[in-house]
């Protein structure tokens, strides 16, 4: 399992993309939207943990398809499927690379372009804290989804179109509990729930995806 | 490890493609697969690996001792030679590369992204792989293609050596190996509407086929 | 003629609509099920034949 | 006999061609009826005027359209427990159906919408959550629509359903949480239970056996479709394999 996720870092690394692109994404995103909206601080601050939110939403589900579209093209999947390894157990290092390559940056970079948005004070360690969170169970759903259409071509579309309902409930509470603790309200209700949600994901969601890998490579 | 098949039918798309196989492939055994292209011959590897259900029968033996060598090498472009293999050693709990890298020849190309390597080259390293999984059972779908006349050698070197260890080889090929090996012909076990049926194939096939009308 | 006052448009406009996609999810049913019929049929006649 | 022996496709046909007819008869004489009474002789509502005659399509649309995707849900969790044919093929041939309701559901609340509260669109927990159910729907069909191998097909989206079912739920409860939480106190919910005395009632009722009945009798003529297509695409494939 390590050895899968130590090969799934590296090749992240060494294709570029992986890293990099959901960053630019992230970034174009927080950089673009002060232009859209107007340069009002008080507008920016009051919207920008929502937009950080959407954007680091949009940049996660950029690069879903790659989670296990490239190994199903060139047979690692069937390979890795005949491996000592549970499907079950596959999944989830494919869902915790995917996090370390975007959902993780991401986190990091959120505090600095919250800046741009003149996000205050509390708000740098809340929209941390909130994706930090969050952005696991990103990684996991967008893994269930990409199983589902891994084998299909132009798959990529459909599974922006599967993932986007089971992404709300994240977004919702996440977006709202940085709200609330930007403005100082009690934000521990979302917060918790967002837990809830990422737990549940990460605790279930392998099962699920790995039934789907499973049809997939019939 | 021996693998045993009886009444075997495997599907494609929910269709049978081959039905009522039976045959044993016992340690020390090389079967070599034969039959037309389009006949089942991928779709009955990927059963026995374990890849898809069988419509009807079961195979004896546990997925955890089969290897399957599909046509996809399943190599990463920007990994080198090296890493590729440490990495399927390192999935199947071995570190020990040496001889898969010298039984097929690899030492030179350690170093070199695996993009940089020619079709064979990359179908040697491909075949390297099935030594570092250190399974006895190894399921084969057409191990040869663009190997040149040295590389089969060295491939039927070591088929020829896993065998003498006690493993066994299932192979898809439509040319000579000049390996001491037994054939079946896939083509009478060809599925068949008037062929007569066996009732549990019958029940497995009632869902649609049959009993719809 | 139904008097219905300022609600006119509202009622009118949703009640042709809902009939409208009605209708048309009856009438799509409907010709689906029917060419799927003709085209199993002749598929079942050329499985016949080819036995 | 029992409910299973329905999984064999040739008992399903038989049956389910008895009964349709049944089925769209009774689905006649209850919902145009339902609805002609509905439309002409209902009395102005006093807080509602006139606009009450919407109910008779937009609460009928609305119910259907979870009930729909609580009938999915159980046949998709049927043909992954059980591998029934009929099952999955019934899922599938409600979805279209599923959709339309939710349509008109949403259709028709924004419709009423505009004289009720001055607005097409609010953000409301109820207006989301349909939204919401729709891309859901969208995302169902969207998946059976690409994959070529109904089989493969079945299992994915059963899949699909039952994990997106549990996020649907998920969905309700953030999206009413999330909306108190930006506009305290301005609830643009309807309150049907207080306002619907029988004048009203009756007639709904009417309208809602005449939805069901129309559901049953769609779902009945989808689901022999979808069992014709199962059969075609084995005869096509096996026509293939012979040319081959």
């Amino acid at each position: 399992m390590i050895a899968l996720l130590v090969r799934d870092l590296r090749l992240a690394m060494r294709a570029g993309g992986g890293f990099g692109l959901g960053l630019a994404f992230f970034l174009i995103v927080s950089t673009l939207v002060p232009f859209g909206v107007g340069p009002e601080a008080k507008i920016l601050s009051r919207i920008a943990p929502g937009i950080l939110w959407v954007g680091a939403l949009l940049a996660c589900l950029l690069s879903l398809d790659r989670i296990f579209q490239l190994d199903f093209e060139d047979g690692s999947l069937d390979l890795l499927a005949t491996a000592p390894i549970p499907m079950e157990g596959i999944v989830t290092v494919k869902a915790l690379a995917h996090w370390l390559v975007t959902g993780l940056p991401l986190t990091l970079a959120a505090p600095l372009l919250g800046m741009l948005m003149n996000l205050e004070r509390p708000g740098h360690f809340w929209i941390f804290l909130t994706l930090l969170i969050g952005t696991p169970a990103l990684s996991m759903i967008g893994a269930f989804g990409a199983a589902l259409t891994v084998g299909l071509k132009r798959g990529g579309l459909l599974l922006s179109l599967l993932v986007l309902p089971l992404y709300i409930p994240t977004l919702i509470f996440g977006a709202e509990a940085a709200t609330r603790g930007t403005a100082g309200l009690p934000a521990s209700t979302p917060l918790l729930m967002m837990a809830g949600i990422t737990a549940g994901s990460i605790a279930l969601l392998p099962f699920a995806a790995a039934a789907a890998l499973r049809v997939n490579l019939r | 490890m021996e693998l045993r098949v009886e009444n075997l039918t495997v599907a494609r798309g929910g269709v049978p493609v081959l039905e009522g196989l039976a045959f044993t492939l016992s340690p020390g055994q090389v079967l070599i697969l034969c039959g037309p292209n389009g006949s089942g011959k991928t779709t009955l590897l990927r059963t026995l690996a374990g890849l898809q259900p069988p419509l009807v029968g079961s195979v004896s033996a546990d997925p955890e001792q089969i290897t399957y060598g599909a046509h996809a090498d399943g190599l990463k472009a920007t990994l080198s030679v090296e890493e590729n293999l440490r990495f399927w050693a390192s999935v199947h709990g071995l570190s020990d590369i040496a001889p898969a890298v010298d039984g097929f020849n690899l030492r030179g190309l350690l170093e070199r992204p695996s993009a940089n390597l020619s079709a064979g080259q990359k179908r040697r390293l491909g075949l390297a792989r099935l030594l570092v999984t250190g399974r006895p059972i190894w399921l084969l779908d057409e191990p040869t293609v663009s190997l040149d006349a040295a590389s089969v050698t060295l491939f039927a070197d070591a088929v020829r050596s896993h065998v003498a260890g006690g493993g066994s080889a299932l192979i898809a090929t439509h040319i000579d190996l000049g390996l001491q090996a037994e054939t079946l012909d896939v083509g009478p076990f060809k599925a068949n509407a008037n062929r007569p049926r066996s009732d549990d194939q019958r029940d497995a096939y009632a869902d649609f086929d049959e009993a719809f009308l | 003629m139904l008097e219905l006052g300022k609600y006119t448009d509202a009622i009118l406009s949703s009640w042709t609509i809902t009939l409208g996609l009605l209708i048309a999810l009856i009438l799509v049913t409907w010709r689906r099920s029917v060419q799927v019929k003709q085209r199993l049929d002749a598929a079942e006649e050329r499985a016949k034949q080819n036995d | 006999m029992s409910l299973w022996e329905f999984a064999n496709p040739v008992k399903f046909m038989a049956l389910s061609g008895k009964v349709l007819p049944w089925v769209i008869g009774l689905c006649t004489v209850t919902l145009i009826p339902g609805l002609i009474w509905g439309f002409f002789f209902t009395p102005e509502a006093s807080n509602f005027g006139n606009s009450v005659k919407i109910i008779y399509i937009h609460v009928p649309s609305a119910m259907m359209a979870i009930n729909i995707w609580v009938m999915m849900l159980v046949t998709s969790l049927i043909w992954v427990v059980r591998r029934h044919h009929v099952s999955v093929r019934a899922a599938k041939a409600a979805a279209l159906i599923g959709v339309t309701m939710t349509v008109i559901a949403l259709i028709t609340g924004a419709i009423w919408g505009q004289p009720m509260w001055g607005t097409y669109w609010a953000w409301d927990p109820r207006l989301t959550s349909f939204l919401i159910l729709f891309l859901f729907y969208l995302g169902y069909m969207a998946l059976w629509a690409a994959i070529d191998n109904p089989d493969t097909a079945a299992d994915l989206t059963s899949v699909l359903c039952i994990v997106g079912s549990v996020f649907a739920v998920l969905s309700r409860y953030a999206v009413n949480f999330w909306n108190q939480g930006l506009h305290q106190g301005a609830s643009l919910s309807l309150d049907k239970e207080e306002h619907v005395s029988d004048v009203y009632f009756q007639p709904l009722l009417l309208c809602l056996a005449g939805f069901t009945l129309l559901f049953v009798a769609l779902l009945l003529v989808r689901t022999r479709t979808e069992l014709r297509l199962v059969r075609l695409h084995r005869l096509e494939v096996r026509e293939r394999m012979k040319d081959a």
